[in-house]
């Protein structure tokens, strides 16, 4: 199967080719099933790859295929080649694996839309990039992929175009991206600068020679706000609650599951170069960290269902970036995995009570719907209880390991796990007060909406109920010291390269991390008790607080003022200077009025010459007479 | 036998614009379908030259008759894998300008067609051209059916584009010319022999005084024609004025000559200047692609929009010809391929929007995605091209371009990269005004999509921009020898220390 | 005696030249050059050339000014009035720029012939009478003559064509 | 004594610097014509002095050919100043500025 790693990508292609050509003749039935039936192929394709990687000795799971020559001049030389290692293989198993189970929800979610087959197409094609992205052997490509995606989600963000805030959120998307993607580019052009190549294999076994200290933190924060691009954190991560005005499948599998933890994976990929510069990786857990809190206090208050699980998808990435940043990959990836299903659980959920509420998005026009969508309340609060880490759901296991490694690495400290913790808390806050919000209480529906509220297709609910099954077990891949199966397949990836024993001495430590994990259990727990408390039994205090804080409420509600403040400070004063002063003023009046004055003087000239033309044939003889008396001065004189 | 493939090609559209002299002016459908027919027939005939060029530095297909013995000007003809692909470029291109001008020229069809054939000759005479006079010969002789397609067949404000394009372009090559002669006097002085021979002119080392005034007189005619800050703008009026045909020629492949006589003149002639005169013109280089880039995401009208994105785009060339290494260059001459395409195809696109609803402002659009979606498509991939998107044409080029200048000069790179920003983010705000968003226009309600016609003369232009995109190695290939040899020229000379003394030459004395 | 006759006859020339330019009417003007061309024809007689001197007299002074005289009387013309355009400025100019040139010509010979010799290169001074005129024109200068046959030809046509056309006014 | 040839050289100066003066100055065209040829004559005795100078009869055919050219253009252009005559009823010559711009 290793030959054939190409046809992984290739399935959502040929998908996207016959949506995308024929996509107009196709009736749902068929561009639904073309859609699905590729993610499916590749999954299974995936599958078999990975099985049998599993039966490689653990040393040599990495195997590699190149496809053709790309680009190659000079010493310069990138191929089309893929690899599948365990980190890939993970990858490509969610995207997969993730994709196929929303492709199949996305038939019943996109039931009568007119871009039916165009939407299956993008799909399609988003697949195919994350596939590149994951199986690129070489940074090249991975940015080819990486575009790709990006593509895909500008595409799709904007796939209803004929609302203009759906086609800005789109723009913002791409233009935003293509700023990471700026730093990363130049992080791909200075490590073939360094290492002359830019296959993953041959910069990585060299790192640790020949990459100076210094480079190394060039590079790695280069590459890193690429991911700070992809991956939706500060300063960049404005895009992402905007993103939301896709289709909600879209924001299930673009936007939490998949695209957005490409930054994490490239991180991860690139963990040579980063565990050579503890100042990068200082940076990348504070930004992390600090991403995670911010876009936590965010979720508190917004009423926008699909906004909260955006600013949360961007606080969970924070983890996962500190994660990174105190060198735990694994438990980043884990994180990464675990987190991909119960994200996208929720997602498709909260798709799924639009669907019910004919696409309403406002928390204050929901409430009381447990006993209406009981499948969709059922698998809600699976998801929920996953993601505030309550214990034995799949979350708990990713998120205490994050944060038990945070306090033991020598990168990590007392204080990351401190703020971690108290980020859990709100993470369980906000996450129940969703669930209080839309399933509990008296409901604020609005009456001729009411009257239609039913319980989505199977075609949807059965889906969910998978995720709902992964985020309820998936975790115990994990377990650490009982199971670590998850940490144990990926260990040869990330010691291949380089020595990594920042951990070492925290496998003793069992007892500590117990307690760690007791505490964080019993912070989230009163979170949840918290929202319960204000959302449950007193429904009126909430109002009352924001009153009373009602600055910090302004402040929090309104995004920290960030999209303002780009506004202000980027957007505005470039379109002016560009439009009143580069190209009135410097284009026009400068150059272009230098060059009309030229031809006006010239032409002036012309007209005071013209003068002289008096039509009088003496004159003329006069100007003989001047020029011969010049012409034979100037040889007397000479 | 030896078929004199070169000649062939420049001469026959001529040839066809003479037989057109024939035809009677009403006939327009005869007339149409014979310079549709020999334009393919020339890009047909083009092919050959692609499928046997051999991967060597030398010139191929050369041509050899004397001409002006008396002047040492000969007919000397030849490509090397510089100028391969700008001469496919052309031949590539005419057809389908031919095509995208079946209705939208309401008057004097004739004239217009023969204008532009006698433009191609005109064009694919300067790309083959070995010979200095020659080479000068028809990079005149391109000017003049160029000043009339803009001048008769332009828009409200055509009279002042065309003679603002002829002058500006003008000012430039009579620099040239002198130049030209100095060249020749100095070697002629230098060898006892007179000539116009490029390759042998190639040999001479021209002291380091003279290189600082032949480079700027050159390069001045070739930044006027590329176009590079601050020398671009005629670009944009010319564009605006232009009618379709017109722009695409002008875009896709005149622009180019600027570009291409940097990397055949400039950099083998004068290496000392090109060395000292290298951060100047990196420098507008960038400022170009940021200028540009600011600039046209501020333009209310589409046409100046595309027109001042060649603008950033040609900065990009320029940035990859003067970082003087392999992928420098190499993503250079891939970057003028792929803005012919892309760049072409905008300006192909902007020109049926027009056709149907005679405004180019972009305010007068919105939500045509809706009405037209297989315009929008195209338009789409095409932008996506523009942008950079890898996987499609404009990567290539683009990041070549970038990783040359990185690994020369790592400020340049970093304000050029850039770049990629820019050009995202005015690509996207027009298209989201022109496509997205509500239909509220009742005459956008209207609108056709395209007909097959304008489909099939799209299709050729983006299977290219595919095919660069996913495999440039076919190209990257062919011309990999010939930059090598470019290098190797240029570091060779700077590197001998023997400038001669300039004492050699008459009638003209050091500063 | 040569230069006696010399002086004379410059002086005849220089004065017939001066009444002709200054004389307002066009008749006494023609009649002041036919005064010139015949000093002027002495003067060649000096320079040992009776051929042109005779072909001068009989051309220019019988047949050109004749033609001169023809057309002033068929004219009928008065005499210059004061000018309607203003051209004092211009006319002034043209006088001073006149007499430059003159200065500049004179200084001009006069550092030619510096340190040249005033009289040619000895030997037998050739004069130019018919017979020797009349060869050179018939074997060396045969073509221009012929083509000078065909220029008077061509005047003739021309003036005879001009005679004839009907003008409009 | 034998006179220089400088002094015919001078005198012919002298003559044609007057028939420039006419030309200059005179607003009748015939008089204006009439200058011309007195610049004519003034060329063809330097021609003359120096064929006597240079001992050649090239000289001699040279001022025929003058007189031969000057026939002609007097012909024609006796024939112009009448034509105009006849249709602008004046031979000013500041009468006329068709020439202008």
């Amino acid at each position: 199967m290793f030959e054939n790693i190409w046809l992984v990508p290739l399935f959502p292609f040929l998908g996207f080719l016959l949506n995308g050509l024929f996509g107009s003749k196709f009736s749902e039935k068929q561009a639904g099933i073309v859609g699905s039936g590729a993610v499916i192929l590749s999954f299974l394709a995936a599958g078999a790859i990975s099985y049998q990687l599993l039966s490689l000795p653990e040393a040599s799971r990495a195997v590699t295929q190149t496809v053709y020559t790309w680009i190659e001049t000079g010493a310069f030389r990138v191929d089309l080649s893929f690899t599948v290692d365990a980190l890939s293989a993970i990858m490509l198993l969610v995207v997969s694996g993730v994709g196929t189970l929303i492709h199949i929800y996305s038939i019943g979610y996109m039931h009568g839309d007119r871009g039916f087959a165009r939407y299956f197409a993008f799909l399609n094609l988003f697949t195919f990039s994350m596939l590149i992205l994951v199986l690129a052997d070489n940074f090249l490509l991975m940015f080819l992929g990486w575009e790709g995606v990006g593509l895909c989600s500008y595409l799709l963000i904007g796939f209803w175009y004929e609302d203009k805030d759906n086609a800005f959120a789109g723009r913002k998307a791409f233009v935003v991206n293509r700023v990471g993607d700026f730093g990363f580019l130049l992080g791909i052009c200075l490590i073939f600068a360094t290492f002359g190549t830019l296959d993953f294999d041959s910069v990585f076994a060299s790192a640790s020679d020949v990459l100076p200290p210094e480079t190394a933190t060039i590079i790695c924060l280069l590459l890193f706000v690429g991911a700070i691009g992809k991956s939706a954190q500060i300063p960049l991560y404005v895009w992402l609650p905007d993103a939301m005005a896709g289709p909600t499948p879209v924001s299930a599998l673009i936007h939490a599951a998949t695209m957005v933890t490409a930054g994490v994976y490239m991180v991860a990929r690139c963990h040579v170069l980063f565990l050579l510069s503890p100042m990068a990786m200082n940076v990348v857990a504070v930004i992390g960290l600090f991403t995670a809190f911010l876009a936590a206090t965010i979720a508190l208050v917004s009423t926008d269902i699909k906004k909260v699980l955006a600013y949360s998808t961007i606080s969970q990435l924070g983890y996962m970036f500190l994660a990174c940043g105190v060198g735990a990959f694994g438990a980043g990836i884990f994180h990464l995995y675990t987190h991909a299903f119960f994200k996208s659980l929720l997602f498709m959920s909260a798709g799924s009570v639009m669907h019910a509420l004919q696409n309403e998005t406002d928390m204050t026009k929901m409430g009381g719907l447990k006993s209406k969508l009981p499948v969709t309340y059922r698998v809600f609060l699976v998801g929920a209880l996953a993601l505030s880490g309550v214990p034995l759901f799949s979350g708990f296991f990713s998120k205490d390991a994050i944060l038990w490694k945070s306090v033991v690495s020598p990168l990590g400290g007392f204080g990351y796990w401190v703020i971690a913790t108290g980020i859990a808390g709100l993470t369980a806050f906000y996450t129940f007060r969703l669930i209080f919000l839309i399933f509990f209480g008296r409901s604020r529906v609005q009456k001729e909406v009411e009257k239609h509220i039913h319980e989505s297709p199977v075609i949807m609910t059965a889906p969910l109920g998978i995720l709902a099954l992964f985020s309820l077990a998936g975790g115990y891949v994990g377990m650490p010291h009982f199971w670590d199966k998850f940490d144990h397949f990926l260990q040869p990836v990330f010691s291949k390269y380089i020595e990594n024993n920042l951990f070492e001495r925290s496998e003793q430590l069992f007892g500590l991390e117990f307690g760690f994990m007791a505490t964080s259990t019993l912070v989230v727990l009163l979170g949840i008790g918290c929202a319960y408390m204000l959302y449950v039994v007193r429904p009126e205090l909430p109002a009352e607080l924001s009153q009373q804080f009602a600055g910090l409420h302004r402040f929090l509600f309104r995004k920290w003022y960030v999209d303002e403040l780009y506004d202000a400070t980027v957007v505005r004063p470039l379109a002016v200077v560009s439009d009143k002063v580069l190209w009135r003023w410097v284009d026009v009046k400068i150059i272009d009025g230098f060059v009309n004055k030229v031809a006006e003087w010239a032409g002036r000239l012309g007209a005071t010459l013209r003068l002289m033309e008096t039509g009088l044939v003496q004159n003329y003889a006069l100007m003989v007479v001047v020029g011969a008396v010049a012409l034979v001065g100037y040889f007397l004189l000479r | 036998m030896h078929i004199p493939l070169l000649t062939i090609i420049t001469a026959l559209p001529t040839v066809t614009a003479i037989l057109l002299v024939f035809l009677k002016r009403e006939n327009e459908r005869a007339i149409k379908y014979v310079t549709l027919l020999m334009s393919t027939v020339v890009f047909l005939a083009s092919l050959p030259l692609f499928f046997t060029f051999q991967s060597t530095a030398d010139m191929q297909f050369t041509e050899v008759h004397a001409w002006i013995p008396a002047l040492g000007t000969r007919y000397h003809v030849g490509i090397d894998g510089i100028s391969l692909f700008m001469v496919l470029l052309t031949t590539f291109l005419t057809p389908i300008v031919v095509l995208a001008s079946w209705t939208n020229i309401s008057r004097n069809l004739k004239g217009y067609m023969i204008s532009l054939l006698v433009l191609e000759t005109g064009i694919l005479g300067v790309f083959v051209s070995l010979d200095l006079f020659l080479f000068y010969v028809f990079w005149e002789v391109m000017l003049i059916p160029m000043y009339f397609i803009i001048g008769i067949w332009g828009g409200r404000n055509r009279i002042y584009a065309a003679v603002k394009f002829f002058i500006y372009t003008f000012v430039g090559s009579l620099l040239m010319l002198v130049a030209i002669l100095v060249l020749y006097f100095y070697h002629g002085g230098l060898t006892g022999e007179y000539t116009f021979d490029v390759l042998k002119l190639q040999e001479t080392h021209f002291p380091l005084g003279y290189q600082t005034w032949l480079f700027l007189a050159f390069g001045l005619s070739f930044a006027i024609k590329v176009p590079m800050f601050p020398f671009h703008t005629w670009l944009p009026d010319a564009h605006v004025e232009a009618p379709t045909g017109g722009s695409v020629i002008l875009a896709g492949v005149l622009l180019k000559m600027g570009a291409y006589g940097f990397l055949r003149f400039c950099l083998p002639f004068f290496p000392h200047a090109v060395e000292q005169f290298t951060p100047l013109i990196l420098t507008l280089a960038v400022v170009g692609i940021i200028y540009g880039a600011l600039v046209a995401m501020v333009q209310p009208d589409l046409k100046k929009l595309v027109a001042y994105s060649s603008v950033s785009h040609l900065g990009f060339v320029i940035l990859g010809i003067f970082t003087l290494n392999n992928q420098g260059i190499q993503g250079g001459l891939i970057q003028m391929v792929n803005h012919g395409l892309s760049t072409g195809a905008l300006f192909l696109l902007v020109g049926m929007i027009y056709e149907r609803r005679h405004t180019r402002r972009i305010a007068d659009f919105g939500g045509l995605a809706k009405q037209v979606p297989v315009f929008a498509t195209f338009f789409m991939i095409v932008m996506l091209s523009s942008i950079g998107l890898p996987g499609l044409n404009g990567f290539v080029g683009e990041y070549l371009i970038i990783l040359g200048a990185f690994l020369e000069q790592r400020v340049f790179a970093i304000f050029a990269a850039t770049g990629v920003v820019w050009t995202a983010v005015y690509m996207l705000l027009m298209y989201q005004r022109v496509m997205f968003g509500k239909l509220d226009k009742e005459e956008n309600k209207k609108l056709l999509d395209l007909s097959p016609r304008e489909i099939g003369l799209l299709v050729p232009i983006i299977f290219f921009i595919i095919f660069i995109g996913v495999y440039p190695n076919a190209f990257l290939k062919k011309m990999e020898p010939s930059v090598n040899h470019l290098i190797e020229v240029v570091k060779s000379k700077t590197l001998a220390s023997d400038i001669r003394e300039p004492s050699l030459i008459i009638g003209l004395r050091e500063e | 005696m040569i230069a006696a006759l010399f002086f004379a006859f410059a002086a005849v020339a220089v004065a017939g030249a001066i009444l002709m330019v200054v004389h307002r009417n066009p008749v006494y003007s023609a009649l002041f050059l036919i005064l010139t061309l015949f000093a002027i024809a002495g003067l060649f007689v000096l320079l040992n050339a009776p051929f042109i001197a005779a072909v001068h007299v009989i051309v220019y002074a019988g047949a050109i000014m004749v033609l001169f005289l023809f057309v002033v009387l068929l004219m009928d013309l008065e005499e210059e009035r004061v000018r309607r355009h203003r051209l004092k400025l211009a006319q002034i100019l043209g006088i001073v720029a006149a007499a430059v040139l003159l200065v500049e010509v004179g200084v001009f010979l006069k550092a030619g012939f510096a340190g040249a010799a005033t009289q040619g290169p000895d030997g037998s001074q050739i004069i130019g009478d018919t017979e020797s005129i009349g060869r050179l024109l018939f074997t060396e200068y045969l073509f221009p003559f012929e083509i000078a046959s065909v220029l008077l030809l061509s005047g003739i046509i021309g003036s005879v064509l001009l005679a004839k056309l009907k003008l409009r006014s | 004594m034998i006179i220089p040839i400088s002094y015919y050289l001078i005198l012919s100066g002298i003559l044609f610097t007057i028939g420039v003066v006419g030309v200059l100055t005179r607003r009748n065209a015939i008089v204006i014509f009439m200058s011309i040829e007195l610049m004519l004559n003034a060329v063809n005795l330097t021609l003359i002095a120096f064929s006597k100078q240079f001992n050649s009869l090239d000289g001699h055919v040279f001022v025929f050919f003058v007189m031969v050219v000057a026939a002609a253009e007097v012909a024609v252009g006796l024939a112009l100043i009448v034509a105009i005559f006849r249709t602008k009823e004046s031979i000013f010559v500041d009468d006329f500025n068709l020439l202008k711009w």
